[in-house]
C-alpha cells in the first residue's frame, strides 16, 4: 500500500512536469525553437502569480485570468522581437539568445523580489484531500494532474482541429511554402510562442500554490520539462503526459528510498531510457 | 568474375515515392559507365544510395569484394569511392585550396607538401587555380561544379562518381573537361557519370544504364542506347516528336 | 498593348554572394500561357520564387497590376492573387488531402475554385481525402499541389516543373487537365524540362541561360534549332 | 603556366608580428610575480583559468558544432578529483590535477556515449542534466562533506610551496601556464590534419562525411579531450580556492554561463575572440561590480545584442575589417615571383 502510494504521488508529480513540458514541446513542434528560458519563464509565471494575489487579494486559481493572457502577450512580442531573428539553419543564435534570456529573467526577478523563497497562498485547496480505498491523495496535486490532462487535450484540439493549429502544422512541416498559403511566419510563431507561455503561465502558477519557489529553481524546471518531452518521445503530447509521469513516479520511488535520491532518481530514469530508447518511449510515426 | 562495384536488387522508399526500384548492374574495374534519364528519375539517389548518404530499404551494394551496404559515407569513402555533388556542397567558409586539402588529406591519405602540391595541380587541371584563395561561398555556379571536381579528384579515388558537371559550360570549357575525365579513366579509374548533356558523355563513357522511376530500362553500348525508340521517347521529348 | 498582368523590370537574383538572375525583363498579359524553358542551374526556378517573394527583391523589380511588390513578403504576395506549384510539389506531411487544400483557400479570395471544384477535376483525391498526403502517388501528390494553389483563386499560377519525376501517363492526364484549369482570365507561367509540352500549352515563351534571357518568342513558330541555340549556348 | 611559380604558405606578416609580440607578452606576465601586486595575480590568474575555459568551450562548440551548456560538469569534477585524491590518495596536487584530467577523459566516454544521442539543442539541455547527475551524486559523498562541501587540508596546501607567497606564484603560473597551453593545444590541433577536418564537419556535414571524415569519432574525441583539459582546470581552479561544495562546483553560471558571454561577445569559433572576449568580461566585471545583479543583465543584454547584431562577435568584426588572423591556419597559395604576374 506505501508503495501504490508513492507511485500515485508521482503520478501526479508528473502532471506537473508535463505542464512544464507541454509549452516546450510546443515550441519545438512548431518553430524548431529550444527554449533555454523556458525553466525561468515559468518561475516568471510563479512571480506574477504571486504579484497579482497580494496586490489584488486574488485567489491563485483566480490570478490566472490576468497571468495568462500577459505572459501569452510577453511571448507573442518575445517571439517576434527577439526570437524570431534566431530562427535558421544555424542552432547556435537559439541557444544562446534564451541562454541570455535566462539570465537576464533570473536575475530581474533577484533584482524584483529578492533570493528569498516565496509562496502562494492557496487557502484550504493546499491542505484538502480526498480518500479513496485507503489511499489519501491531495485535491491540489489532483487538480494539477487535471490541468495538465485539460491542457494538452486542449493543445492537442487546437493542434489537429483548427485553422490555427494546421497553421502551425504547415509553417512546421515547410515554413517557405506556408508563406505562400498567405501565412506570415513571424505572426504564427508569435501566436505559437503567446500559446507556449500561456500554458507557461498555468504551470507558474501550479508550481507556486504546490511549493516554495525562488528566482534561481528555472533551470531545475526546465530540465524537468525537457526529460519528461524526451522521455515521452519528441513531437508527442500525450507522450509528453506519460514523460512526466515516469519522471514524478522515479522521483517519489528516489525520494522513498533516500530523501536526497529524489532528483538523482528522476535523472538516472531519464539517462537510462535515453540508453536503451534515444527517440523515447513513445516517438511520433511519420512517413 | 566479381565486378568492381555490384548493385544487387537495392530498392530505395520514402513514403509512397520510390526512389529505387530493385536496381542491379556491375560495373568492371576501370570501366567509364554513363547515367541518363530525365529529372527526378532517381539517378542522384542512386549516387546516395552508392555513397552511403542513403540507406537502401532492401538490396546489397557490393565495393571492391566487399558488402558495403551499412557502411557509412566516411567509410566507403575511405574505400575509394569519391563523388561530386549535383547540388554542390562547398566548405563555404574555407577558401578553395583549403577544400582541396580536405579531400587530398582526408580522403586521398596525403600529407604535407605533398598534398598542398597535388592540390594545386588538381586546381590547376580544373582550372580553378585563380581562385585558389577566395572562400569557397563565394563561387559562381559553375566555380562551385568545378569545385566538386576538384575534391573529388584531390580524393584520388578507385572509383570516381560525377554528377551533372558539364552543364553550363562552353563548349571549350566542356571540351576541357572531357578531356580531364579522359585522362583519369585512361589512368585506370572506374567512372560512373550522371550527365544531362550527352556529348559530352558519349565522348568519354564506355556504356550506358538509363534510369526512369528509380528503375533500369536500358543498358548497353553508348550509341544504340541513345538510339533506342525507348530513350528517344523518355529522355529527348524533342528529337522523339520531330 | 494594354498593361500587363506581371511584369518584370530588370530583376536580378542572389544567394549569398552568387548571382542567378541578371536583368531579366518578362511580361506576362492577362489570360497568358507563358514557357519558361533552359537547362538545369539556368535560374528557371529562381524566377519562380522571386515573382512569388520567397527570394526577395527590389520592390520596383518585380510589378503586378499597376502595384510594385518585389519587396513584399511571400505571404502579402500570395495575397494578391499569385499562386505557384512548387518544383517536387513540398505538400505538408503532416496535413492530410484535404487539410492541404483547405490551406491553399486560407487566404480567402472569391472565385471559382473550392473544395468541390478541386473534387470534380481530380475525383480520386475526394476518395483519398482524409489520407496523409505523403501515402499518396507522385501523380496524386502532384494533384494535390496543384489543387492547392487553385484554392487560393489566382490571378496569376506559376508551375514549376509539374511532370519532374512523374509517369509519362501521369503526365498526360495532367496536361489534359491544364486547359481546364488555366480558365477564363487566369494567367500561367510554366517552368518545364519536357520542351515539347511546355510550347504545346503556351503562347510565348522565354528561353533563360545562366540567369539571362537568351531567346524569347512565340510557341507555335520556333524552330527546333534555335532553341537548342538558346538552351546550351553554342549549339 | 607553370606550377612552380605558385607556393603555399600558412604565415603572413601580421601573424609574425603578432608572435613577437605574443612573446613579449608572455614574457612580461610570466614576470608579474616581480611586478604586480597581490590582488593583480589574482585577478590575472583568474582571467586565464577563464581564458582556458572559454578556449576549450569555443573548439567545442565554435568548431565541433557540440553546444555544451554543462561544461560544469568537469570544472566540479575536476575540483572534486583534486580534493578526493589528494586528502584520500596522498597525491601531490600537481598529479592530481593531472591525474584529474585522466579521470575526466575517462568519465567523458560513457558520457558523450549517452549524450551524444541527442541532437543540437537536446544536446545542449542533456550535457546540463549531467552536470546535475554529478552535483547531486558529489553531494551524497559525505566523505567529501555532503551537500555543505569541503575544505583543502592546509597540510596538503602547504606541499605546494612553503611561504605563502611561494605558492601564491605558484598558482598564478599555473594559472598563465594552462592558459597557453590551452591556446597553444587549440592552435596546434585546428593546424594539424584533424583539425581541418573538424572544420570541414563545421562547414558541411555531408560534404565532409562523403570525403571520409567520420563525424562522429571527430566530434567524440573533440569532446573527450575537452572535456579532459576542463577537469584539469576544474581542478587549478579549485586549488585556488581552497573550498569545494557542490552547488560552488556545479555552478552553471560560474562555469558556462560567463564562458558562454565570453566566447559569444570575443567572437565565436576563432582562436582570438575568446581571448578578446575575456579581456571585456573582465573589464565589465571589475566596472560593473557594484551593480551586482544588473552586471549580469546588462552582460546578457550584451550578448543577445551581439548575437543578433554581429553574430561573429568583436573579433569577426575586426577580421572583416583588416582581413588578419593573429593565429594563423589559413592556407594561402602565393605566386613565387610576383614580378611574373602583372
Amino acid at each position: 500500500m506505501e508503495w501504490v502510494n508513492v507511485v500515485v504521488q508521482g503520478t501526479l508529480l508528473g502532471g506537473l512536469y508535463a505542464l512544464f513540458a507541454a509549452g516546450l514541446s510546443l515550441i519545438f513542434g512548431v518553430m524548431r525553437l529550444v527554449n533555454i528560458a523556458h525553466g525561468d519563464l515559468i518561475v516568471l509565471g510563479a512571480y506574477l502569480g504571486l504579484s497579482v494575489t497580494t496586490v489584488l487579494g486574488l485567489h491563485p486559481l483566480l490570478a490566472l485570468i490576468l497571468v495568462v493572457p500577459v505572459m501569452a502577450g510577453f511571448g507573442y512580442v518575445l517571439q517576434r522581437g527577439i526570437l524570431n531573428q534566431t530562427l535558421g539553419k544555424d542552432i547556435l543564435p537559439p541557444l544562446l539568445v534564451t541562454f541570455g534570456l535566462s539570465v537576464i529573467i533570473q536575475n530581474t526577478l533577484l533584482e524584483t523580489y529578492s533570493a528569498d523563497p516565496q509562496k502562494m497562498n492557496a487557502g484550504a485547496l493546499e491542505t484538502a484531500s480526498v480518500s479513496a480505498g485507503g489511499l489519501s491523495v491531495g485535491l491540489l496535486p489532483l487538480l494539477t494532474f487535471g490541468t495538465a490532462i485539460a491542457v494538452i487535450a486542449t493543445l492537442q484540439w487546437i493542434f489537429y482541429r483548427t485553422a490555427l493549429g494546421r497553421a502551425f502544422r504547415a509553417t512546421s512541416d515547410n515554413p517557405e511554402i506556408a508563406q505562400l498559403m498567405g501565412l506570415n511566419r513571424r505572426h504564427i510563431f508569435g501566436l505559437a510562442m503567446a500559446l507556449a507561455l500561456g500554458v507557461t503561465a498555468i504551470a507558474g502558477i501550479m508550481l507556486g500554490i504546490r511549493t516554495s519557489f525562488d528566482p534561481s529553481i528555472g533551470g531545475g524546471r526546465l530540465i524537468f520539462g525537457f526529460e519528461a518531452v524526451i522521455i515521452g518521445g519528441l513531437g508527442n503530447l500525450w507522450g509528453t503526459l506519460a514523460g512526466g509521469v515516469i519522471l514524478g513516479v522515479a522521483q517519489t520511488i528516489g525520494a522513498k528510498i533516500d530523501p536526497g535520491w529524489q532528483l538523482l532518481a528522476g535523472h538516472l530514469a531519464f539517462l537510462i531510457i535515453l540508453a536503451l530508447r534515444p527517440n523515447g518511449l513513445f516517438p511520433r510515426i511519420d512517413g | 568474375m566479381a565486378a568492381f562495384l555490384q548493385l544487387d536488387q537495392v530498392s530505395k522508399a520514402f513514403g509512397a515515392v520510390t526512389v529505387a526500384d530493385a536496381l542491379s548492374f556491375d560495373v568492371p574495374s576501370g570501366e567509364a559507365l554513363g547515367v541518363i534519364g530525365p529529372n527526378g528519375a532517381g539517378k542522384t539517389s542512386m549516387f546516395n544510395l552508392i555513397t552511403g548518404t542513403l540507406s537502401p530499404t532492401s538490396g546489397r551494394i557490393l565495393f571492391d569484394g566487399q558488402d558495403v551496404t551499412r557502411s557509412s559515407a566516411a567509410k566507403r569513402c575511405r574505400a575509394g569511392m569519391a563523388r561530386s555533388f549535383q547540388v554542390p556542397q562547398p566548405f563555404s567558409g574555407m577558401t578553395v585550396f583549403e577544400n582541396a586539402m580536405i579531400a587530398a588529406t582526408q580522403a586521398g591519405g596525403m600529407h604535407g607538401r605533398t598534398a598542398e602540391q597535388f592540390c594545386l595541380e588538381v586546381l590547376d587541371q580544373t582550372e580553378l587555380l585563380d581562385r585558389a584563395n577566395t572562400l569557397a561561398g563565394g563561387l559562381t555556379l559553375l566555380g562551385r561544379k568545378r569545385l566538386e571536381l576538384t575534391r573529388a579528384l584531390c580524393a584520388r579515388p578507385k572509383l570516381l562518381m560525377l554528377d551533372e558537371i558539364a552543364g553550363g559550360l562552353t563548349d571549350a570549357e566542356c571540351g576541357a573537361l572531357i578531356q580531364t575525365i579522359r585522362d583519369i579513366h585512361a589512368r585506370g579509374v572506374t567512372i560512373i557519370w550522371i550527365e544531362h548533356v550527352v556529348h559530352a558523355l558519349l565522348a568519354v563513357v564506355d556504356r550506358l544504364i538509363v534510369i526512369d522511376f528509380g528503375r533500369k530500362i536500358a543498358e548497353g553500348a553508348p550509341r544504340a542506347i541513345m538510339e533506342s525508340p525507348e530513350v528517344q521517347e523518355i529522355y529527348l521529348g524533342i528529337e522523339a516528336d520531330a | 498593348m494594354p498593361d500587363p498582368l506581371l511584369s518584370l523590370c530588370g530583376l536580378d537574383a542572389f544567394y549569398g554572394d552568387f548571382q542567378a538572375l541578371y536583368g531579366v525583363d518578362l511580361q506576362v498579359a492577362q489570360g497568358e500561357v507563358l514557357a519558361i524553358i533552359g537547362a538545369n542551374g539556368a535560374g528557371k526556378t529562381t524566377l519562380m520564387r522571386s515573382i512569388s517573394s520567397l527570394t526577395r527583391n527590389r520592390a520596383e523589380m518585380v510589378r503586378y497590376r499597376g502595384e510594385n511588390i518585389g519587396a513584399l513578403r511571400a505571404d502579402e504576395v500570395a495575397a494578391r492573387g499569385i499562386a505557384l506549384v512548387p518544383e517536387g510539389r513540398q505538400l505538408f506531411p503532416s496535413l492530410s488531402v484535404e487539410e492541404n487544400l483547405i490551406i491553399g483557400g486560407q487566404i480567402g479570395r472569391k472565385g471559382p475554385w473550392s473544395l468541390p471544384a478541386i473534387y470534380t477535376l481530380f475525383p480520386i483525391l475526394q476518395e483519398r481525402r482524409h489520407q496523409q498526403s505523403t501515402s499518396l502517388s507522385g501523380g496524386q501528390q502532384q494533384m494535390v499541389a496543384i489543387g492547392r494553389a487553385l484554392m487560393a483563386n489566382p490571378n496569376l499560377i506559376l508551375f514549376d516543373e509539374i511532370s519532374l519525376g512523374l509517369a509519362p501517363i501521369i503526365i498526360k492526364d495532367i496536361y489534359a487537365a491544364l486547359p481546364g484549369i488555366i480558365g477564363e482570365g487566369m494567367s500561367a507561367l510554366i517552368v518545364e524540362q519536357d520542351i515539347t509540352k511546355a510550347l504545346a500549352v503556351s503562347s510565348r515563351f522565354y528561353c533563360l541561360q545562366e540567369g539571362r534571357v537568351s531567346l524569347e518568342g512565340a510557341s507555335a513558330t520556333v524552330a527546333r534549332e534555335e532553341i537548342s541555340r538558346a538552351y546550351f549556348g553554342v549549339a | 603556366m607553370n606550377l612552380s611559380d605558385y607556393h603555399v604558405t600558412r604565415t603572413s606578416p601580421a601573424a609574425r608580428v603578432a608572435a613577437l609580440l605574443g612573446a613579449l607578452i608572455l614574457i612580461v606576465l610570466i614576470a608579474a610575480p616581480w611586478w604586480a601586486g597581490r590582488a593583480d595575480m589574482r585577478l590575472m590568474g583568474e582571467l586565464f583559468l577563464y581564458l582556458a575555459l572559454a578556449s576549450l568551450w569555443n573548439l567545442m562548440a565554435g568548431y565541433a558544432g557540440l553546444v555544451s551548456v554543462g561544461q560544469q560538469a568537469y570544472v566540479g569534477f575536476g575540483g572534486y578529483m583534486l580534493f578526493a585524491l589528494t586528502i584520500f590518495g596522498g597525491l601531490h596536487p600537481l598529479g592530481a590535477i593531472a591525474l584529474a584530467g585522466a579521470l575526466g577523459a575517462l568519465i567523458a566516454v560513457p558520457v558523450a556515449l549517452l549524450i551524444f544521442r541527442l541532437r543540437g539543442a537536446y544536446f545542449a539541455i542533456g550535457t546540463w542534466v549531467i552536470a546535475e547527475v554529478f552535483r547531486l551524486s558529489f553531494a551524497q559523498v559525505s566523505a567529501l562533506g555532503g551537500g555543505s562541501g569541503s575544505s583543502l587540508p592546509v597540510g596538503i596546501v602547504r606541499s605546494l610551496a612553503a611561504s605563502r607567497s611561494g605558492r601564491e606564484h605558484l598558482s598564478y603560473w599555473l594559472a598563465l601556464g594552462s592558459a597557453v597551453l590551452v591556446i597553444a593545444a587549440v592552435y596546434l590541433f585546428l593546424r594539424s590534419r584533424n583539425g581541418l577536418a573538424l572544420t570541414a564537419i563545421r562547414d558541411n556535414e555531408l560534404a565532409a562525411g562523403s570525403l571520409g571524415i567520420d563525424i562522429w569519432r571527430t566530434k567524440f574525441i573533440v569532446y573527450v579531450v575537452t572535456a579532459a583539459l576542463t577537469a584539469m582546470i576544474g581542478a587549478l581552479i579549485f586549488l585556488q580556492k581552497l573550498r569545494i561544495s557542490p552547488d560552488a562546483a556545479f555552478s552553471v553560471n560560474d562555469w558556462t554561463a560567463f564562458v558562454i558571454f565570453i566566447v559569444v561577445i570575443g567572437g565565436i569559433g576563432t582562436i582570438e575572440g575568446p581571448i578578446i572576449g575575456t579581456l571585456i568580461f573582465f573589464l565589465l566585471r571589475e566596472t560593473l561590480a557594484d551593480l551586482g545583479t544588473i552586471y549580469l543583465i546588462v552582460l546578457g543584454t550584451v550578448a543577445i545584442v551581439i548575437m543578433l547584431k554581429a553574430p561573429t562577435g568583436l573579433w569577426g568584426l575586426i577580421r572583416s575589417r583588416f582581413d588578419i588572423e593573429l593565429f594563423p591556419l589559413r592556407f594561402r597559395v602565393k605566386p613565387s615571383s610576383p614580378s611574373t604576374k602583372g
